[in-house]
């Protein structure tokens, strides 16, 4: 095995990392660590910066900031279920203005990098969310959340029509600085989530990232009513993994060029390299983070020890591994 | 006050009444909690179905030299989460984030004050006592709960208080009824100026309205389900008007879980009020 | 509360049960009880006997057949997942023939209801599949599981498209006996599941079960490639339950007077009890039974307990309770 | 026999070289086992992540008059479900289905018989070394693993054997190597008629062949990845040839674990032959 260098975790325990390059390029930009936090699972970042430095992550995701501020949804808001959680947030949130002022501001002058996840009602809005970032030298990516319901097509989510995604990221894509890469962020409640994939870059998307939750319900055996608030939540945690490494699969054996952040229930190291291995550039922690505020560096850690122990020089070469040959030996 | 994640080893647990006294030796989480403060704790093990922490009240905390501060929570077994909890034995490991959320606020007066605890409500108001007692105001105690096995800490209260009444719902010990029954009796009989209170949901917006009513500062510890603790995740809101007399949907986990009673919106719990900043809602995404 | 009556677990212990009437009416059949295996979890029935009487339950669902032998896909055929399993079974089975004269016969010499459930390659096969079943007194409905890829349209999935998915049901109907209900078991891999549960109903469906699993990988991260022999498998157990339940939700919301048979991640009775709020008039067990054979009849009686316990007089009566109006009280 | 599902009490947990050795009361299964059987054991608790139930061989039983008989089983860590059963304490309830599966099948005469066991493989021969005894058959024994600890019962294999001979792959203990570099002078030796095998795939493939090289009968024990072990789920099966010389993909869960090693095709496990019973699969659903 390679070299080891010996760093201390969150938890103040010494471990050895072998030697290997977690830098990742994600579409023309080079992130020293493929790990990141999974947008609405890490507020702007400071209350994680509590538990571990957050400038050692390969980015902070935002969560989705909206034009307006926003209450978002009544509670009950989440709901525990069976490996993972349900959850109706709403999108609560300051606008992007309060956003950029203060949010922003604060995740770069802590020296984070940043990916600022977007949401929108219509494709207008996401246009002008592009737009208000467009000049802040703080962004280093875009993610842009199109699993939200058009207002002006009868509430339909943007990410299961293949017409309404691709319009939403052509806007997103023309608004943004030419450096700055834009992520589609992909919903799995479609029947094909390749041909949703293919829309998107051709409307301009640099990367796509996936999964964002699944439609479920929760029914309160108590009050014999649905337990959220809103009805109908997002499901996300170690439950839906199987579907998410199923979409990045998919995904990246039909554009295998295209670059992909993968997520979905990523708990441990292991669980991140599922995702390496079936396509994804980068990972993204969630609601992991709920159960260990400290994950995404454990995960890294643990995905670094991984990749040593298995001789990769680079997570790069273990990219989409997965897919190689048969007659092609590890 | 910087919360810290500890790998924490069980010292003790035993049965209170209905309750589990649990302590833990957590190290960097003790000697930072003030009352009020709660810790998050993983349960169901490294690889179980469980993945959101649970949130208990700090009862109380000691220094034991040696070992490190340790904690002490009381809880009730409710669903599968205290129940995988009720299971853990000495010497077993638990995972602990804290202290977690902002403390009750105290008095720089010496002044006269009543404390509220419903059920295991209480735990987190022994401390509170203590310290307001060396402050040199006056503590009187009012604790209620169903039914006389669901109290907690009556003998301690006694201990530490100039008078403790009792109400339960079943009259097994105490008045038969509620703490706001006799609540606004003792607010009148000691003058007090501030009550503490913790517990349901429902006796914390009595409380304050009976303090409100009493022309009493009231200091509320709510309980809203949390999935996170640490305020990322934004499940744990309930509808607090600010001191710009705007209402937000305020995370109970950072914000709160101690509120002033008169500026939590109780009836409006549940909801997202119309006049709330950033309402109405359009249906949106998660 | 009711009158309890006593009665001897699979386990042997003694619980008592409310007198709540648990008979379901699907489609014209009446159950004297809700709960059911599910296709692919109960064999044919004859293991789950030795662990409980399965005449007592709603009816014994059978592992899809088709017409012909099938030797099914290579191992591995599963992967233990968060709160779930994947599998690719690839419906190995003796084919039509040796299912109606052994393992049909069997059921029906034990005296237990039976839903059959069928599988094709193509649309000609369900249908042949129908006819044959067409004469036997043995079968009590027919579920067809349009969750099978068609031959004849690229490998794509039945029950993905609205247009396949009816011309099965279809076909099925037509050539099923008149007094026998035909139940189409949905796929959740769908943008629009209410879209496909019209169609099947408009074709003739008269009742829908779901779901089937949903699509997954795993990827084993020794040797670096897809866990399964097939690739990717179906994602079942608790892990899947919330979104069962909306899709339960979701198809009684829209079509309310058509029986659903509700299934994914039942383990308990709370769990039945979820899917019958939700709008479900039966339930199917399925990965629970690997984890508790007796589960069933276990589910049963929870169910039933439950059903007491909320002063319920009969099952019919929680139907889809929990979409009454806001101000209807429990 | 007809297996039966029961909360079984944990008598004792202990550690034997690197396995963990479970001696659970199971009444109901312990009366039924035959040498061969296997049980299956629900792991991770009620609520837990882990659905499927692990199958080990039972090692042996025993009556124990007022706690009913009991069944110990040899197992290794090795995932999750493995690592939380070497958790289990004394006085835990563990869930149980048993006896499974088709057991070796012994010999009318007595005969010659050599047993194989690799790793914990061994753990179901010596109760089946003991009725072949009975019944007068001469017995040797090979036993291999990768490391001294990983050899189980070779003390007890002495015991009730005419020979033992141990490989190990480290040459920690015994001759470095692995059971077939010494299993065809022993066969040759003995002149066994039978050869009783349990351990990895890897092992009995290469077992079985030598047996029929050397006109020894084979009984085989393989381990598939079962999700139900009770013949309901289709996911244990491998190919194997039929008395009429069809090869099907046969569950090993109810068809076995035992199956003749000139049975089995064993360089096909994985794969469905194209002449197998059902096969080419179109592709299709699950
Ligand atoms: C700030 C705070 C302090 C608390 N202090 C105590 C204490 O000192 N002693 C004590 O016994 N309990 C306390 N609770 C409540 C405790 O967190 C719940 O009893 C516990 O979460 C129930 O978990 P469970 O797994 O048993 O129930 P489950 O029903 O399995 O829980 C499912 C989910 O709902 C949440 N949930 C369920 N009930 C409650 C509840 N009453 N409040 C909040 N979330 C809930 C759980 O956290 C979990 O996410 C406190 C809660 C909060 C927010
Ligand atoms: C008939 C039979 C008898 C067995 N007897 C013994 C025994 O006596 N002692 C012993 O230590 N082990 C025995 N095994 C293997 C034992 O079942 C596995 O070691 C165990 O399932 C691993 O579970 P895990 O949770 O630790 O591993 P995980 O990797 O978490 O298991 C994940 C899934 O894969 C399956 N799996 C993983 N490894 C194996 C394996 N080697 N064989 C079968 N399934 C596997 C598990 O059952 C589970 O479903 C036997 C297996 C079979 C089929
Ligand atoms: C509480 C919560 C809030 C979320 N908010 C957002 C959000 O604002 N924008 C978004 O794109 N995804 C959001 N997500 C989805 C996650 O970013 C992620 O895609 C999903 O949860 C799957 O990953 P996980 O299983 O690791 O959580 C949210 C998830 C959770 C649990
Ligand atoms: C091993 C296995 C085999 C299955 N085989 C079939 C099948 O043959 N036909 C079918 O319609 N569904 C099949 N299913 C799907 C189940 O019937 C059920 O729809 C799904 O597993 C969700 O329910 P559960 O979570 O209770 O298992 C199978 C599921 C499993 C786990
Ligand atoms: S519990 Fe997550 S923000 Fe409060
Ligand atoms: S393990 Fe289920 S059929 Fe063999």
């Amino acid at each position: 095995m390679t070299r080891l260098t010996r760093v201390i975790t969150p938890e103040s325990s010494e471990i050895a990392l072998p030697d290997v390059d977690m830098s990742t390029r994600l579409a023309g930009v080079t992130l020293p660590n493929p790990v990141m936090t999974a947008s609405g699972c890490a507020g702007y970042g400071r209350e994680l910066d509590q538990f571990f430095d957050i400038t050692a992550l390969g980015a902070v995701v935002t969560k989705s900031i909206m034009l307006q501020p926003r209450s978002g949804r009544p509670t009950p808001r989440m709901a525990e279920t069976p490996s993972g959680m349900l959850n109706s947030i709403g999108l609560q949130g300051p606008g992007i203005e309060e956003f950029v002022s203060r949010d922003l501001r604060w995740l770069e002058e802590r020296g984070a990098r940043v990916i600022v996840s977007i949401a929108g009602g219509s494709a207008d809005e996401y246009v002008r969310l592009a737009q208000r970032l467009r000049h802040s030298s703080a962004v280093t990516a875009i993610e842009v959340n199109i699993s939200c319901p058009n207002v002006e097509d009868r509430g339909l989510v943007f990410a299961c029509d293949p017409v309404a995604s691709s319009t939403v990221v052509e806007g997103v894509r023309r608004n943004s600085a030419p450096g700055v890469p834009v992520f589609a962020k992909l919903s799995p409640d479609v029947t094909d989530i390749v041909a949703i994939a293919k829309a998107c870059v051709d409307a301009g998307a640099d990367g796509l990232s996936m999964i964002n939750t699944l439609l479920g319900v929760v029914i309160d055996s108590d009050t014999m009513r649905p337990h959220l608030g809103g009805v109908t939540g997002g499901l996300s945690g170690p439950a839906i993994r199987p579907v998410a490494v199923r979409a990045v699969w998919q995904v990246h054996q039909a554009l295998p060029d295209v670059p992909v952040i993968g997520m979905g229930g990523i708990r441990t190291g292991a669980d991140a390299f599922e995702f390496i291995l079936a396509g994804a550039s980068a990972v993204e922690v969630g609601t992991t983070v709920f159960n260990d505020p400290s994950a995404p560096m454990r995960v890294s850690y643990e995905l670094q020890q991984l990749l040593g122990a298995r001789d990769f020089a680079s997570l790069g070469d273990a990219v989409g591994f997965a897919h190689r040959p048969d007659d092609e030996p590890a | 006050m910087t919360p810290v994640q500890v790998r924490g080893e069980v010292l003790s647990i035993r049965r209170v009444g209905q309750y589990h006294q649990l302590t833990i030796v957590a190290p960097g989480v003790a000697e930072q909690v003030r009352p009020g403060h709660f810790v998050a704790i993983a349960v169901g093990g490294e690889t179980g179905a469980q993945l959101l922490r649970r949130a208990f009240s700090v009862y109380r905390t000691q220094d034991r030299g040696v070992y490190g501060g340790t904690v002490d929570i009381v809880f009730a077994e409710h669903g599968a989460g205290t129940r995988w909890l009720s299971h853990v034995r000495q010497h077993d490991t638990v995972d602990v984030v804290g202290p977690l959320g902002k403390p009750f606020a105290l008095p720089k007066e010496p002044v006269t004050c009543t404390m509220v605890g419903g059920g295991y409500g209480s735990a987190p108001l022994f401390t509170l006592a203590e310290q307001l007692r060396e402050r040199g105001c006056r503590v009187d105690f009012v604790l209620g709960a169903a039914t006389e096995g669901r109290l907690f800490g009556v003998l301690e209260a006694k201990r530490m208080s100039q008078s403790v009444a009792v109400t339960t719902e079943d009259g097994s010990l105490g008045d038969k009824g509620r703490v706001t029954d006799v609540l606004p009796g003792l607010l009148e009989r000691t003058g007090a100026d501030v009550v503490y209170a913790c517990g349901p949901m429902g006796m914390l917006a009595a409380v304050a309205d009976v303090a409100a009513r009493l022309g009493a500062h009231s200091q509320c510890a709510v309980e809203e389900a949390m999935a996170c603790g640490i305020g990322v995740c934004m499940t744990c809101v309930l509808p607090v008007v600010g001191d710009d007399g705007v209402t937000r949907m305020v995370r109970s986990c950072i914000d709160g879980p101690v509120f002033r009673g008169d500026r939590v919106r109780w009836n409006d719990v549940g909801t997202v009020p119309a006049d709330t900043w950033g309402a109405p809602v359009s249906e949106g995404g998660h």
